[in-house]
């Protein structure tokens, strides 16, 4: 079978510090290698975006206008610097954590909105993306990334599959899989493990004695990355070289960024069950949206007239994508037995005539 | 079951039922270990092991990384040493990443190693539907195990069975199944003996007598049963209603007595329809009770397509009273 | 079938025909991919892959790393991704790893993206017993399957019926899982049409006319019922055998049409007794024709253990001739 | 749940550079790390023993005597250099290919040939070992290995369990939740990945892109030791340092023995589909058997006559293991449906009864 070359660019052996471009209080470590300013504004609105998303979904949850919610606020530089390196001719495989990263890929908000409501309308993803839908069984997702690279490597594109996992995710067998079926078929693939301390009540210190994540990328004979997950700035810089390597044909990575999960598991959790505030103290302090946000600012590349903009203009995105998702209509009964097989069989054939039968009575 | 009317009781919902045969497990048996994910300090996602840890110590209950075959297959490795495994499953669903581990050995130890090795674990796990939960984790497996030789299935329908039955299931030298339904977990309370007792496996219930037609069921859908056999009652209809508690062993003879009574049969679960445990049950009778049928053996179930994550149409997919009524109907007027 | 009378045909064992398919099958649609554990140099334990790398190339056909979770997984990216992946299962039993992917997701992809994905996958497995394979190398898990939502399942019984059903599996836009019996690889040979033509799902083939009972059967067991069969016809019974060829959608019509006419069933599995796919069959002649009924459904069988891995005595567990035929007589007489 | 202590010995850093102490030619590397004399020829023995089975077992094959049976000739360091190393209170879960470790661990040598034989008398393994029969399904007794253990530590012993897996048998999913479950609840285990370059027709290139699979130790944040699968000195030593580890409660141990499939898959397969004599040419030189011998002779610690002695005991154990073998009962038919569970269901004892009435008719 297909042989394997070995990476070009050689795997940047990840050290236990998390790589950064910016620290918590927004001086920049490596000027060199920032992205350009407006790519920088382009990732702050895209994270306050994403915030806006999170903070009207705790909302709406409590007004009954929204389903279980799995928040992610404060892993915004995690999910947008990531998936902001792809173009749509790329793939996205998101875990129910990873609202904030599809739609930075480019998932409207009428339709992330319907998702969360367990509408159909958000389970139909269009037609013009690569993405699926948000995955609930851990680790699945990751070999179908690979899968989905390598067809597109077999159909002669320079596309991409990028992954979302979990640090609890990183346990299961289809994590390990993965990562070998990648590197042996070299398979243009970025794998992004966010490691933000907990698998619900589970700590990272429970879920396995490793300290460092990025390592079991060397297991596989493929790079391996670790990243500070509150710096969008450099959560984008090592995905966009990483897939770049993929679109070069120099095959998988593996991406840890590292940040923290300082809300609930979902909003109907109480994490006072299994975790104290010392747990979670410090995490604020490192607030991936301020960060950058005092960079842009201290920079001069962002006024608070210009912030204030930004608000307005996201605000007014999301009521007017609020009403679209408000139309949508309910599904009828029978759509249970729908899209089973492109041909229903006679059984269901039968078994939709019994749930219309019923609609009727 | 061992508990006698003297003995003092408690009311209880099932999940509380359950997390006190657990601790009565913990307490008699010191092999008996409880782990899986979020089942120590949190106590489970739906807190079946509520307190456990705290009462009994991190060796005894703990939390597990999150991978299911390393859960199962660690299991039988604790059961072929010595001691009493109870697995947590977080949902029935979530055995699928399990199967290898539960069809290729958990059933097979003992067989292959012709006694010489046996693995007397448990393996719990809420089951179906009926309360909007997430996309996967309303899933029916019961079918998958049922077929599986080896292993036992029991799928309780009161909190009084469900702590006799889990406490049987722990003392039992063999693999044991046991599945809860979520719908139930804290819909129903009853009065249950506070002391050890065990309901035996493989003795099904009989809910409510009847001459006319006999419905059988297990878990989630004995209550739905129960309704529409209410129904029917009042309009003269004499319904039995059988709760299964075990698909593994199945109590035949008991299915078989009501059957030769009533002459018409009705099987329900909210598995999907193709190749469900229903298919069984009506197979045993077609095959042993042929003389005895007045009518067809009738199947109220689920579909044969996955139960659906959008929630405004999710009480479709399961049987409800309704539909077993109409079912009862049916087969008084053949 | 699209074969005409007048094609070419040449003479080929099951595992030949099979080949011959994926030959053309590769030839026909650039979509095509073949991998799986040792399909590529080695063609394949059985050899069904053979000469297939050196013919189409290492990107169409490939050895994958020693994981079917991986395997599964993996197809599932391609389909959706625009291939037509056929997977090779090692054995069926080797399927558990990845009962995972195949439970969760396989087939709930149409349902969950409302059609916007579908998998046009194949996956192909060697299954069942009969000659003397390893332990866990003779599993008939075809029932688990069947009762997946949103799967096919088809088991072809001739070396003609596997190619035109394995290249209709691979034109269907869903996921099909082809099962291929061990015992009939090189055992029966016939005359196979060299042309590419497809053998429709869902549509039984009557194996032998009669008008005095139905026998039942899929893949392996169809020669086992038809010896019976032939037995009994010297006896003077006619004797219908019914090969299903595809579980997932079932030939229900067929079924009953014959059942109408016979009133006798006789259903032959290797597969464990509980929950097989005999009893799925069984009940929906039970729910659909008991008036035409005139004795029990009899179902032969495999046993409630696990298939022995002691080879002096695994034939004891498949269904032979012998049993089938005292299942004849025994609904004959009744 | 149970805190895990980092190890105390710090994990080996495992180089690429497999650890040897006799090289090929038989010459001692590291005089200070060798085994006592005894042990030497303990471990000769043991090898000739295990090599002994292998080279009657095709025979026996030929002649219909033996079933079909997966050939480790040339892998005797790597087997008996590791079993070695444990006592009888410890577990052996092995595969298929691993009857050199079980008959070094202590499986009698008719029961051996009975299991081969697919007899039930080579399934019921002796009640005073705690060895597994053979596993067929490849990973799956790496988590068990690793529950059994956990239950060795509950119960306060200093037991350990030792697991077999192939360099194929490492791709699967149960080889990662393994090696994690038991970092994380630090569990007494030593796991042996027999890398042989081949999975069947697979070489280990196509299998991973790794080159180093001790390296996956890392990421589990256990240790991983790459030995010379050939030199039965160095095998027993690190994984008699594994073991000790173990049973000191610093937990589990990824060895990777670096050997060769000089033979095929089993003794019913054609590896000229798939190889050719390139792929395994300087492998006999290698071989682990002659490697010790000739270290012990020319140490003068062996004579041509014991060696001749050693060749004649062994010779005349295997065949009175055999005729016992032969005096083995046949099973009955009803014992299909025997052990099954601890009491039949009343399914299994209408079963048994149908079984028993063909018996009679
Ligand atoms: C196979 C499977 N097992 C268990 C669950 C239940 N579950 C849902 S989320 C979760 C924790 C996941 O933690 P992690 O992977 O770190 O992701 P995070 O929630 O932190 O984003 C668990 C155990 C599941 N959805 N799928
Ligand atoms: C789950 C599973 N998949 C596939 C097989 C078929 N099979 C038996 S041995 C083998 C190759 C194993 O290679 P390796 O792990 O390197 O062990 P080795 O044979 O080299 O000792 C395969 C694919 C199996 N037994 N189990
Ligand atoms: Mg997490
Ligand atoms: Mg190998």
């Amino acid at each position: 079978m297909s042989k394997t070359k070995a990476p070009k660019t050689a795997p940047t052996p990840s050290s236990d510090e998390p790589f950064q471009l910016i620290t918590p209080e927004g001086t920049v470590s490596q000027p060199e290698r920032l992205p350009d300013v407006p790519t920088r504004l382009k990732l702050y609105r895209l994270m306050r975006r994403a915030r806006h998303f999170d903070e009207r979904a705790w909302v709406l949850y409590r007004t009954g206008r929204m389903g279980v919610f799995p928040p992610y606020g404060g892993m915004e530089a995690s999910q947008v610097g990531t998936a902001a390196a792809l173009t749509h001719a790329d793939w996205l495989f998101p875990t129910y954590r990873d609202t904030g990263a599809a739609l930075t890929y480019g998932l409207p908000l009428e339709q992330t909105i319907a998702y969360w409501r367990t509408s159909p309308h958000g389970w139909a993803m269009p037609q013009h993306l690569k993405i699926l839908p948000f995955y609930i069984p851990i680790a699945t997702q990751y070999p179908q990334a690979v899968g989905a690279a390598l067809a597109e490597k077999r159909q002669g594109t320079r596309n991409v599959a990028m992954a979302y996992i979990g640090d609890g995710g990183s346990s299961e067998g289809d994590f390990h899989e993965a990562l070998n079926f990648a590197g042996a078929l070299n398979a243009p693939c970025v794998f992004i493990l966010q490691n933000n301390g907990w698998a619900i009540s589970v700590p990272t210190r429970t879920q396995t004695r490793a300290t460092n994540l990025s390592l079991r990328a060397q297991g596989y004979g493929i790079p391996g990355v670790r990243v500070d997950g509150n710096d969008v700035l450099a959560t984008y810089q090592v995905t966009l070289e990483a897939v770049n390597r993929a679109r070069n044909g120099e095959g998988p990575t593996l991406i840890e960024t590292v940040t923290y999960r300082v809300k609930p598991h979902t909003v109907a959790d109480d994490p006072s069950r299994y975790r104290s505030d010392a747990d979670t103290a410090g995490w604020d302090a490192k607030d991936p949206v301020r960060r950058l946000r005092t960079h842009l600012l201290s920079e001069g590349h962002l006024t608070e007239k210009e912030d204030a903009e930004i608000t307005r203009e996201i605000e007014a995105e999301f009521e007017a994508a609020l009403q679209v998702a408000d139309r949508f209509p309910e599904p009828t009964p029978a759509e249970i037995v729908d899209h089973v097989f492109a041909e229903p069989t006679p059984q269901l054939v039968r078994q939709r005539a019994q749930l219309l039968a019923e609609e009727q009575a | 079951m061992t508990a006698t009317p003297a003995t003092q009781t408690r009311t209880m919902t099932m999940v509380a039922a359950i997390n006190d045969a657990l601790a009565l497990a913990l307490e008699r048996d010191p092999a008996v270990h409880i782990f899986g994910e979020d089942v120590g300090v949190m106590g489970g996602v739906f807190r079946a092991t509520d307190g456990l840890q705290a009462r009994f110590g991190a060796e005894r209950v703990f939390d597990t990384p999150l991978a299911e075959a390393g859960i199962i297959g660690m299991g039988i490795g604790m059961g072929l040493a010595g001691l009493r495994p109870i697995a947590e499953i977080q949902f029935a669903g979530f055995l699928y990443p399990a199967l290898d581990q539960v069809l290729s050995h958990l059933g097979r130890y003992r067989h292959r190693t012709r006694s010489r090795y046996h693995v007397p674990m448990v393996v719990r796990a809420p089951y179906g539907g009926g309360v909007h939960t997430p996309e996967q984790h309303a899933d029916s497996p019961e079918a998958i195990l049922a077929h599986t030789p080896g292993v036992k299935v029991v799928i309780p329908s009161t909190p009084r069975d469900a702590k006799g039955l889990l406490l049987a299931a722990t003392e039992d030298p063999d693999p044991v199944f046991f599945f809860e339904a979520i719908k139930l977990y804290r819909s129903v309370k009853e009065e249950v003996p506070e002391e050890y007792y065990t309901v035996p496996l493989g003795k099904a219930r009989v809910v409510m007598e009847g001459d006319d037609v006999t419905v059988i069921a297990y878990g989630g859908m004995v209550e739905v049963a129960q309704k529409a056999a209410d129904a029917a009652r009042a309009h003269g209809i004499g319904v039995e209603v059988l709760d299964l508690r075990t698909l593994v062993p199945l109590d035949t003879a008991t299915i078989l007595e009501s059957v030769a009574k009533t002459g018409r049969v009705i099987i329900v679960t909210e598995a999907p329809r193709t190749n469900g445990f229903h298919s069984e049950i009506s197979a045993t009778i077609a095959e042993e009770a042929i003389e005895s049928l007045q009518a067809p053996i009738v199947r109220v179930t689920g579909f044969d397509a996955p139960y659906p994550p959008f929630t405004s149409i999710e009480d479709v997919y399961r049987p409800n009273p309704v539909r077993v009524a109409k079912a009862i109907r049916q087969v008084m007027a053949y």
